[in-house]
């Protein structure tokens, strides 16, 4: 198959419009502005819907309603724009609609700025909105593999009835590289919706709601989704691993931060530093238990990321004292280099 | 000596033409020079004909223009 | 300014830069008419004297960095909620001249319902609506103001209203209101025009200082790198056709 | 083999463009690539520029500390990139706008009066490709006809297939300017 040269944010939405994309809904935000872009030409005449919504706010209403019509439906922006969506990301965990939320990070809090960063991993994987619930989170760190995962978050979603996000940042977003597209989806591949609201003839109705006022009721609703995060967890969990076998220093680093730190292991191992990579594929579920196994060897976990120190926490849990845990972080969109990296590496082994 | 005068920001100019499309006489132009940005700078063309009137630097979008009239003489009576 | 030239004995300067603005070089592209709004505003603050007592709120898009180029206190707002943070300085400090810039996605989408409702309250700041039709900062999208027909990225095959809706009327929708004081539409494609648009935001600014209320000033502006034209062309495309659906003038005064 | 390039320049002079085109003859030549551009609200108005890398494995970092080549198309771009550039790596100025000597003595500079050999080719606009084709014959990854056809499958269909014949051209100027620079190169 031949190989494509696409921005990330183009590779996302043609994977979308492959793995059976019926509506999209937008509101613009830089750095996406591609994968809007790419919808609005691309989508309609491909069969599909595309809209761009007054707000953010209305835009992920428009994904509830889609999705609980029972069609595949997607939605991205980037991280404000996704803060605004988390009120209905909330209404749509609890009402069990498969969707798909693309966040090209940038920086944060407040307006920030649109450089690439990593500050949304608390939103993204602990819930975000309000209430007991999770998202399926897929990090892509190169292009291709963006394409990859847009397939994989439908599927997932699609089978626990979760949404998936795909989280990454602005440079995945806007840089480009070689993709090998999915082949388009079998329709008959989608499974089916027995709970869509698509019209009642010959059936009993469906509904489609996020509350129950009688607390059991509600406890009950709470139950599943917890049952469905417990099977996820059980399942689910992807990560790559990289000369990890006789690191001495493992560094834990995920996306854009993941593919760096590729960079870091190699020049690291040129000056002979015994240095392995364990980057997370999904953050949630996170790979606890590899980590875990990985620090009862190493001597020093040492975790890089875009922002203050929020998937450390994480990795702190996994790893439980078994090995020291320093944190090197970077703020406000400043993405460091291999070699500032590097010197990182070098304080803790050698 | 020209009624007007008008002086040009060579750093804020962007080179957008507007002024030369809107003076009625014609006196701007663009010069063969770029600023440190690369945008191509405005100069007064034919600086004879400037009334200074002001037009262009109230179209101007980027405030890169200053104008300069003649004082009346008649103040002097 | 870095000027060198020297003038000679017997010239009087007629035009500089106002005291408003600062000198940080705008953000605009070239022959955006974002620039020329933005120095009419500041023209009105130095001539109403009031630029210590002025806050200005910077809305998210192309003149996200209004910030840098006024010499007044400002403050950023959310996409769309310029109006609501205006609402809040002006409640609360009623002796300063609060003033919003927004653009049309800003104000006429994301931000519709705030900017209705401060309208219906009221409120007494003002409003500077710049509608060039687009969305500029992100990339050309469809705006709500998005002529029928107009190619943007989001409306590769020109804005089709049984799809995508009819420009929206924000202009024409307010005046409906009891609430604002002044609604007017304007626009800067020439000397003309730049004249008239600078006495309806002097109008603007004086209705706060006389506690008449909520007053906007709609400005027809260009967007010369998203509508792919010449800044020339631009300004022609808004004379000639952009005009037809914004027609300019008052459509609401309580004088 | 790794190499790095950044194009530098102001917006509007066709330098995510002339990245992207290096890109694809990498690609086409069925080398890994990265092209990554500087992006934001001030690109058009103000500066832009992009990464590219060229490998013959796969790439971990888009990000790159001291790229191999800068080609800096105004003087500012020469100011924020100059120091960055690798030891004996290689610098295509723009002459036609840059007047300063480089301040480094450890990398080759390659003088392109860009501009006007885009105004002697009747057209401002392909001064990107000049500067292409002069860093394509310096850094000598890829063919001046890997990139003519990567410019040509860049260009077509898009409406501006009437410009390929000038882009070719203007390639080929710049490739031959910049040898002058490199004899006694393989």
């Amino acid at each position: 198959m031949s190989r494509v040269l696409m921005r990330g944010n183009e590779a996302i939405a043609e994977a979308a419009i492959r793995s059976g994309l019926k509506c999209y809904f937008c509101y613009p935000i830089t750095p996406q502005g591609e994968l809007v872009e790419y919808m609005a030409k691309e989508l309609p005449k491909r069969g599909g819907v595309f809209l761009q919504a007054e707000s953010e706010v209305a835009a992920i209403n428009m994904v509830y309603g889609a999705a609980a019509a029972g069609v595949r439906t997607m939605t991205s922006s980037s991280s404000p724009g996704i803060s605004l969506k988390q009120e209905g990301i909330s209404y749509i965990a609890m009402a069990r609609l498969p969707c798909v939320i693309v966040n090209m990070m940038r920086g944060g809090p407040g307006l920030g700025n649109i450089a690439p960063a990593q500050g949304d991993y608390f939103q993204a994987t602990k819930g975000g909105g309000h209430g007991d619930y999770h998202l399926i989170v897929l990090a892509p760190s190169t292009v291709p593999e963006a394409a990859e995962l847009v397939r994989l978050a439908f599927e997932l979603s699609d089978k626990y009835r979760v949404p998936a996000m795909i989280l990454a940042d602005g440079m995945i977003g806007q840089m480009m590289e070689p993709v090998e597209l999915p082949e388009p989806v079998d329709p008959k591949d989608i499974p089916e919706r027995p709970w869509a609201v698509t019209g009642a003839k010959g059936r009993p109705r469906n509904v489609i709601s996020s509350f129950d006022l009688e607390p059991e009721g509600l406890r009950e609703m709470n139950l599943v989704l917890q049952d469905t995060y417990r099977e996820i967890e059980r399942s689910e969990v992807r990560w790559e691993e990289v000369e990890t076998e006789d690191a001495e220093i493992l560094l834990v680093a995920y996306g854009t931060m993941g593919r760096i730190a590729k960079t870091v292991v190699r020049l690291a191992r040129e000056e002979g530093l015994k240095t392995g990579l364990l980057r997370p594929i999904t953050l949630w579920p996170f790979p606890y238990e590899p980590i875990r196994k990985l620090a009862e060897r190493v001597k020093t976990v040492l975790t890089v990321e875009l922002s203050a120190g929020q998937m450390w926490e994480d990795v702190r849990l996994a790893v439980e004292g078994r090995a020291e845990t320093p944190f090197y972080g970077e703020l406000g969109g400043v993405v460091p280099s291999p070699k500032r990296i590097l010197e990182e590496v070098r304080k803790y082994v050698g | 000596m020209p009624k007007g005068i008008v002086v040009v920001d060579k750093e804020r100019c962007k080179g957008c033409g507007l002024c030369i499309e809107a003076c009625p006489f014609g006196v701007l132009g663009f010069s063969s020079e770029y600023n440190s940005s690369g945008y191509q700078v405005v100069y007064m063309e034919h600086p004879d004909k400037c009334t200074g009137c002001a037009i262009c630097a109230n179209v101007c979008p980027d405030v890169a223009l200053e104008v300069y009239r003649q004082e009346p003489a008649k103040e002097a009576a | 300014m870095s000027v060198e030239v020297a003038i000679p004995e017997g010239y009087v300067k007629i035009f500089s830069k106002p005291r408003a603005l600062s000198d940080a070089k705008y953000t605009y592209c070239p022959g955006c008419h974002h620039g020329i709004i933005t120095r009419l505003v500041a023209e009105a603050i130095d001539e109403l004297g009031i630029l210590e007592r002025t806050v200005g709120i910077a809305p998210v898009g192309c003149a996200v960095f209004l910030d840098r180029f006024f010499n007044c206190d400002f403050v950023q707002a959310a996409h769309g909620r310029a109006c609501a943070v205006a609402t809040g300085i002006k409640r609360a400090r009623p002796d300063l001249v609060v003033f919003t810039y927004q653009g049309d996605g800003d104000l006429a989408a994301i931000g519709t319902a705030e900017t209705i409702h401060a309208a219906n309250r009221g409120e007494n700041i003002t409003v500077i609506f710049v509608n060039n039709g687009i969305y500029g900062m992100t990339g050309g999208e469809m705006a709500p103001t998005t002529l029928p027909g107009q190619r943007t990225t989001t409306t590769p095959l020109g804005r089709e209203p049984r799809l995508h809706g009819f420009p929206l009327k924000i202009s024409e929708m307010l005046a409906q209101l009891d609430g604002p004081a002044y609604i007017t539409r304007q626009a800067v494609f020439d000397y003309k025009h730049i004249v008239r648009a600078k006495q309806a935001i002097l109008k603007a600014f004086r209705n706060q200082l006389e506690g008449k209320g909520f007053s906007l000033v709609e400005i027809l502006s260009t967007c010369p790198t998203n509508w792919r034209m010449s800044p020339a062309d631009a300004g022609r495309w808004v004379a000639e056709e952009v005009v037809k659906t914004y027609p300019l003038g008052d459509l609401k005064d309580v004088g | 083999m790794e190499k790095a390039v950044i194009f530098a320049g102001f917006g509007g002079q066709g330098i995510l463009l002339a990245g992207k085109i290096l890109a694809r003859a990498g690609m086409n030549r069925g080398l890994e690539v990265t092209w990554l551009p500087s992006y934001g609200p001030e690109m058009r108005g103000g500066t832009a520029n992009c990464t590219v890398v060229v490998a013959d494995s796969p790439i971990g970092s888009p990000v790159v500390d001291n790229p191999e080549a800068l080609v800096a198309m105004n003087a500012p771009s020469l100011d924020k990139f100059e120091a960055r550039v690798a030891e004996d790596g290689i610098v295509v100025v723009n002459s036609s706008l840059i007047k300063r000597p480089l301040k480094r003595q450890d990398v080759r500079s390659i003088l392109v009066p860009v501009n006007d050999i885009a105004m002697e080719l009747g057209n401002p606009r392909v001064i990107n490709m000049v500067a292409l084709g002069a860093l394509v014959r310096a850094l000598g990854v890829v063919s001046l006809e890997d990139v003519q056809a990567a410019m040509e499958e860049e260009l077509r269909g898009k409406g501006r297939d009437k410009l390929i014949a000038l882009n070719r051209e203007a390639l080929r100027r710049g490739f031959s300017e910049a040898e002058k620079y490199v004899t006694g190169d393989a």
